[in-house]
């Protein structure tokens, strides 16, 4: 079981990343669920999403305490939350920064997908939309196959920007 | 149609292929998507329905009892304290005889506010003469509310069904759905005491010390009567779509020494423990409890028992370990666990079994217990 | 049939015979009543039928047919039993 | 002698001679009450549905298993029926059925614990008719003061009087601008008649609002319900009047009184409820009286 | 004083010598006596509070509690669909420890309308948090009145408290009165956590998984502790003015081979049948339960019991036949009895304990019973 | 460089400085309701309580176990504000405290679930301050409709705008003849300010509905929330109002903007909720518009 | 234990006849429990109440269906209802009639308590008061005490009319 | 002590830092300022003070202070972490 798990805060879209990202591994013919752990909080404050994806049917809900993957969709996320709690020593770390970050663990990737949406222009409500750039760099990671990642999102939207961001995300990675 | 969904998504779907021809219900976290999903398919007309915007659930449940005894199918859906708002109306649409199917996304009640899983809302409504099942998956939160419709509006039936699923962990979580063309798998709705101005009656009168008994007694006989007719709908139900339930979810149970008893996503969480518990040479198993209401006959002869219950009857104990005891007689180890969306994951379970006392009462995450 | 619910059935004397509620009974002089039918309109069990007989097996003896009558064409009478 | 059944029709003419309340009902002798319901229902008609929530009329339909109503009625809970109403209407919608929806609720199943799902029904334009029967206290409970109890007016719960003014239903309503609204006296059961006819041609929500005196609760003898409610009209103390898609006519009797009123003591006076009125009580009800005489006149007349 | 009254005027008699001072009641049959009598007192200036004619009974609740957090001693009294229609609000006194005190005149649900006796309308509230006390006798009915505010008050308990009489039979029946001078019994209304604006706190607002289930134990926790400070006030109250009770009522138990169990006035018409029984030779006992959250611990071992339970959880049983099953084990004989009034005399009580069957569930009047 | 905090003072001399919601509230930025609240407690002071029933403000104190509020909160259920606050108010006259009991609730809180609670404790005259802000629907659960929701504005339940007219409250909130009551707005702070501080002033059921414009629930941008209020008042879809024991006084921005008002579309226009607005709506719109205003001028004028 | 059971109809005060008949038999040292059966229906309608006095205390609740003495304060209920059931072989019988009547069973009283009150002008909402003249009758026959059953009266009504009624009743009782 | 139900305590920063909020971070230009009080004045959360500094750390960046400045004298500027 490969599990997810991701940082955003509210309104930044992380929950619907953690859909997407099912999804998209479901059409990858894969077993996924997505399961958000809301606070009591309104936009603007930390949420935490996560993403199990497997062979086999999954019954697990509780919070994943180990995942293999954390992507922070807010890095400013990482001053009060400790994100790389319990990431597995081999794990992978996915940033939304422009630049690398220190004292990150594992594989470390990031990519400006703030930048990227403010480009397409995907703004709601004040808030630049990463859910749909972030699949776009979670299939370069290899998590999802970018077709899927492209399919997912096409269901989900019907506003092309969005797969134009994902392929951007696709491009821009950096390790 | 193989896609993904929520909980809440499964139940909306659920509704849009029953077709009710009245709809009223209030918002209410987690349950909120169930009625805006519905909004949204009325206006896009992918659903034919009344969709009666209310201002409250007591308004709710009064609009369904109306729309239902009008001749209509209805559905309705809350949580926690709508839930408890329409108290009074919960046991009037079961004395009224209608079979209204209302979806509950299972939450905890304030003060203070808490808007996670727990069980204790819909069971404080235990004995209004609902029926009652609690789903684990998203796809048992669609099967079950269309079955919901069927087994309600049964002539044998003719009681409400309250479909209960776990706030946030499943009402909220993405899971596969494989939704139906349900064809004739609802009959039209029919109501032998549907208004009728041609044959004017007087509903629910007066009804004195000489006659009142004799209509809870038919309430309690048609729920005697729908353990049948759920066997059958889930029956048929496995024979056309190829999905089978029963009245309990029987993991490994066959040569198990210690059975644990949970509701909703801790049972299927529960199988996950089991699966640990057998590789440490454990004969573990878990009895998720479906339906509730009416409560199904158990056989743990011979057995451990652990009872997670996520709700609690102050001053009394746990609701589903003290239901167990006095209908099986067994003295199960009674862990009160998950309130308020407390986490507890497999390994916890795994632990409760592991530390068993039978007889005894444990709260989860509290030092101070008994 | 099995009866599933309190359901009613519309009946004559649903609650008995009102009639002996009574401590008092209109009387109508039909020789005084100009018919104005005030007395039949304001009966609130509709007891007094177009030809100005009331139904004593109803009749409350509110009294309200004699205040209204413009003629005072009804008198309320002591029942005895 | 007179042949009385040819003259004795001419006031009625109109008026149907169906009865959809079988002799008898349980309720009090002299009920004002039951003599509206009577006219309701017959200008309804037997394509009808009554909702009733708890209050005088779920008791005197009679005890299971015989009703009194040859209507079906549906007794719901005391604070559901408007709510109930509206799906049973939607219900019928639905199914192309044209049969009304009537409420029948008491004062207290209106003004207190009704008038959450009542102003719900109203702001979403349900399709069914709410008359609210004015009794001005609970009557089925034994004469407890309910928001509707006037100014001064003695109850159970109210033994030295009520401190607080009669609540203004008639203004909550109008604040909803149902298509159709009026208020109507138990005393004038053909202006009731002709309302119900009217609200019911109409679409959407509309309300009727009736004074109905009640003999045991205002204490005066049983004769004069009839009496009570003239005098009501008659001082000003109740207006008579319709609003139509927001258009307001004062109807004839109250026109009248408006032009010249009863004194407001007529109407105190013979009601053990009043008894021990304080003259600033009094003075206090004359002046809201008035108050709201003015208020609807100046609306009929177009100035406001 | 010793007169003769009701057992609606006695409580209000009680509320007289307990001074809350706020009460907010909505009147409903059979409880509306209890209203009026305190409306009356506080007219003429016999009782100094502050009642409020609310405009229902979710605002009686409401009211009440915000009176009580606001520090003040209160009141309230209701029955039946009074009791449903505040539901939300029972959950919310008892989750905010508010020591709120409520007369509940238990009646039966509609549809249709009964104005009877029947205990489902406060079973219905068993989770909630109160504690709930059924009294047998007038007398009783103002003795558990002033008890339960000393109870709830205290700081080991901290919990609202509802005192229960059957409709009718025990609202409206005339029996003698022993009123009494309390003096200190009752000392001054203190809440720790009462409303101080110099010292600012948020009540019950969000509270997370993490947090939730703690507050939740401390209910229960208090419910334990409530055990012993019912046994301390009801000595201190036999001390001061002669009359004692305990959790249960018990009669001719000491050497009975069969125990008739039952609350309220059944309770008490139970002695007259066991009277009857003894002297046909059979060895019967009554055991009136009194309280029953917090629960009590029965000692019932080695006896046949026969439950009567006015009240039923449809889909499930009896209420109090299934508490005593899960909380003894021991398998009682389950009469369901006196649904909406259903007359049941000391001979019907009799006839239950000669015919019968341990094990088996019967209801009353129904033929065609399992 | 200017010395601003000698010149910066003169605009808020009247407002104490005090502010007693701490930084910070988890309410989304921009959010108005925020805004007013810290002007609601600046008004009320440190001896006030706040009831809240269930909507954004009872998410936006925090979560346990801390609370940006430095006044007592008492968080209740969603139907229940006025009853409670019209009991603890009654405890605080029976131990003769004079601490100002306010209920701070949402508009679904007030039109919708909580109108009988209102509506019972102002019949009853109980002594409190109720204050409603209205986002125009259910904020806390994302922005479903409530009864409060204007004509053709899209929220989730109603993805193809509402169909029926914003509930009139104020006009409800008047038919009880409270002493005080008064309409406010988010944009302007100051005059809000001083209406909470007659409201306090004066005995019985107070009342001040305060229009507030709600970035995520009305789809606009953050920084415009000041800006939304504004046009809201200055094109006539909102009056600013002030009724003293039943005298109205028009407040001076909308005094300005009954002359003179800004084009309705300069409203609708910025909002996403009013997307494809039919021409035909906006025209019921600005009829609605324009008889509220001739309303309360009339009424201003003492014609009626 | 000496039972009664009192016909009458709602809004004649049968209620609180059993009430005062309780308060007396208290008054002259008894136990006494008096419980009315309401039934669903309003003023007018039949309704039978209880009254229980014995030496000991009263442990029943349940309806008198053996009473010692049967009451029926109007007597037009025995149209519809049977007064006499389940009367005890000895028992006694009192009506509110200004004549004998046929059919009756035991020792039968009769006395016009309407006309005692409508003398005494003892009418509420149209209905004479019956319930304190009936005491005087029952005194008369013996089941309580007359100073008792005049005390009772007091206690509860300040209306001396009241007393005068029960006088008269005591008076014109007739077998 | 023994806490039995929830009862939270005043402090700021109850809901975490809201500064990190912010994409935008809003910059006085305090020469341009005319010290007219607006952006204080409507700033939801109450974080400019007298001297017109802005506290960063509970800033949201709602962005409203600058569009109520009368002179423009509020730049937003994207926040780069
Ligand atoms: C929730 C609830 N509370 C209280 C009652 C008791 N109750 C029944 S009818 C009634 C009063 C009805 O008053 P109103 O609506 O004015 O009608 P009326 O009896 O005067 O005809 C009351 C308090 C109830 N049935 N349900
Ligand atoms: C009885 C009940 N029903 C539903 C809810 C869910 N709920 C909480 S807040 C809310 C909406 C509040 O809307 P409003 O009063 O307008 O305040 P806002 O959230 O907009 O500030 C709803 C539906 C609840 N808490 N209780
Ligand atoms: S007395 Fe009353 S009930 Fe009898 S006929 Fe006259 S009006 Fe009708
Ligand atoms: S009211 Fe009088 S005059 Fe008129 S019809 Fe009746 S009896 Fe005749
Ligand atoms: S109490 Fe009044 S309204 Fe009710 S039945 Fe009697 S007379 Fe009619
Ligand atoms: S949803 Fe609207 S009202 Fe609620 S906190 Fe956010 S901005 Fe404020
Ligand atoms: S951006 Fe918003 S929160 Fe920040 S200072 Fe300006 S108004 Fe305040
Ligand atoms: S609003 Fe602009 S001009 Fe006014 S004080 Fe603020 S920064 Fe200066
Ligand atoms: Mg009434
Ligand atoms: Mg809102």
């Amino acid at each position: 079981m490969y599990e997810v798990r991701i940082h955003s805060r509210g309104g930044q879209g992380g929950v619907t990343a953690a859909k997407l990202l099912a999804l998209a591994a479901f059409r990858d013919g894969k077993h996924a669920t997505a399961c958000p752990f809301y606070g009591a909080e309104r936009r603007g404050a930390p949420v935490v999403s996560f993403v199990r994806i497997d062979d086999k049917p999954i019954k697990v809900y509780s919070q994943i305490h180990e995942p293999d993957l954390v992507i922070v969709l807010d890095a400013s996320i990482m001053d009060v939350v400790d994100v790389l709690d319990g990431l597995k020593e081999e794990g992978t770390v996915l940033l939304n920064c422009a630049h690398p970050v220190d004292g990150c663990r594992g594989t470390c990737y990031h990519v400006d997908l703030t930048g990227i949406a403010l480009a397409q222009n995907l703004v709601v409500a004040g808030s630049p939309i990463l859910n749909t750039p972030v699949l776009g760099a979670l299939a370069k990671i290899g998590v999802i196959t970018l077709p899927s990642a492209l399919q997912a999102i096409r269901e989900m939207f019907d506003d092309e920007r969005n797969v134009k961001a994902a392929e951007a995300a696709y491009k821009e990675l950096k390790v | 149609m193989l896609t993904i969904a929520t909980g809440n998504r499964a139940v909306a779907e659920a509704v849009k292929a029953a077709k009710p021809a009245v709809i009223a219900a209030y918002p209410i976290t987690p349950q909120t998507e169930i009625v805006e999903q519905i909004a949204e398919y009325v206006t896009s007309g992918d659903l034919e329905s009344h969709y009666i915007p209310v201002e409250s659930e007591h308004s709710a449940m009064a609009a369904c009892i109306g729309a239902s005894v009008g001749g209509v199918r209805t559905f309705t859906a809350t949580s926690s304290h709508g839930l408890l708002y329409m108290h009074e109306m919960i046991h009037w649409a079961a004395g009224g005889r209608l079979p209204i199917v209302m979806a509950n996304v299972n939450r905890a009640l304030g003060p203070g506010w808490n808007t996670w899983a727990e069980h204790t809302d819909a069971f404080s409504q235990r004995d209004t003469g609902w029926l009652q099942v609690y789903v684990g998956t998203v796809q048992e939160a669609y099967d079950a509310t269309l079955m919901a419709f069927r087994i309600a509006e049964d002539e044998r039936v003719l009681l409400p069904v309250m479909v209960n699923l776990d706030g946030f962990s499943l009402s909220h979580i993405t899971q596969s759905l494989e939704t139906e063309e349900i064809g004739d798998f609802l009959p039209p709705y029919h109501l032998p005491h549907a208004i009728d101005t041609e044959k004017p009656r007087g509903y629910g009168p007066m009804t004195g010390p000489d006659n009142y008994y004799r209509f809870r007694w038919d309430i309690e006989r048609s729920m005697r009567d729908a353990r049948e007719v759920i066997t059958e709908v889930e029956r048929e139900f496995a024979d056309r779509f190829g999905r089978s339930y029963g009245p309990t979810e029987e993991y490994r149970c066959e040569d198990a020494d210690v059975v644990v008893i949970a509701l909703g996503t801790f049972g299927k969480e529960a199988e996950v423990a089991v699966d640990r518990l057998r590789d440490e040479g454990i004969r573990a198993g878990s009895m998720r409890l479906r339906w509730f209401r009416p409560f199904p006959h158990l056989d743990l002869s011979g057995r451990e028992v652990v009872v997670i219950d996520r709700d609690y009857s102050f001053g009394f104990g746990g609701v589903v370990a003290n239901s167990i005891r006095a209908k099986t007689g067994i003295e199960p180890y009674s862990v009160i666990a998950g309130l308020g969306g407390q986490e507890v994951t497999y390994n916890d379970i795994a632990d409760f079994v592991r530390g068993r006392r039978p007889g005894e009462e444990t709260w989860f995450g509290v030092n101070n217990h008994v | 049939m099995r009866e599933r619910l309190a359901l009613s059935r519309p009946g004559e004397a649903a609650s008995g015979k009102t009639g002996s509620w009574r401590t008092f009974r209109p009387v109508v002089d039909k020789e005084a009543c100009n018919a104005c039918g005030l007395c039949a309109q304001y009966c609130p069990d509709g007891v007094i039928d177009e030809e100005l007989n009331v139904d004593l097996e109803f009749c409350k003896g509110c009294g309200i047919c004699a205040n209204e009558c413009p003629k005072k064409a009804i008198a309320m009478v002591r029942e005895e039993r | 002698m007179t042949d009385i059944s040819r003259r004795s029709v001419t006031n009625l003419s109109a008026i149907p001679k169906e009865e959809y309340i079988y002799k008898c009902t349980s309720a009090c002798a002299g009920c004002s009450s039951s003599l509206c319901l009577r006219y309701v229902l017959k200008a309804a008609g037997p394509d009808s549905v009554l909702v009733v929530p708890a209050c005088c009329t779920s008791v005197i339909q009679g005890i299971y298993p015989a009703t009194a109503m040859n209507v079906p009625v549906y007794n719901v809970a005391f604070a559901a029926a408007a709510a109930c109403a509206s799906g049973m209407s939607e219900a019928f919608a639905a199914t192309g059925r044209d049969t009304n929806v009537i409420v029948y609720a008491g004062d207290g199943g209106t003004v207190d614990i009704g008038i959450q799902s009542l102003s719900g029904a109203f702001e979403r334009g349900a399709n069914f008719l709410y008359i609210c029967y004015d009794n001005e206290a609970y009557g089925n409970t034994g004469m407890q003061r309910s928001g509707s109890t006037p100014l001064g007016a003695r109850t159970t719960t109210t033994p030295g009087g009520k401190p607080t003014a009669k609540k203004d239903l008639d203004r909550i309503v109008q604040a909803h601008n149902p298509p159709y609204m009026a208020t109507a006296c138990s005393a004038y059961p053909l202006d009731l008649y002709k309302k119900v006819r009217k609200a019911l041609s109409i679409k959407g929500p509309k309300f009727i609002h009736i004074l109905a005196p009640c003999p045991p609760g205002w204490r005066y003898p049983t004769e004069k319900t009839v009496e009570m409610g003239k005098l009501a009209v008659k001082t000003g103390m109740w207006v008579l009047y319709e609003r139509e898609f927001g258009k307001l006519t004062i109807n004839g009797p109250s026109k009248a009184a408006m032009r010249k009123p009863e004194p407001l003591e007529d109407y105190i006076r013979g009601q053990g409820r009043f008894k021990n009125l304080s003259p600033e009580t009094l003075d206090l009800m004359r002046q809201q009286v008035e108050q709201n005489i003015q208020r609807l006149a100046r609306e009929e007349e177009g100035i406001c």
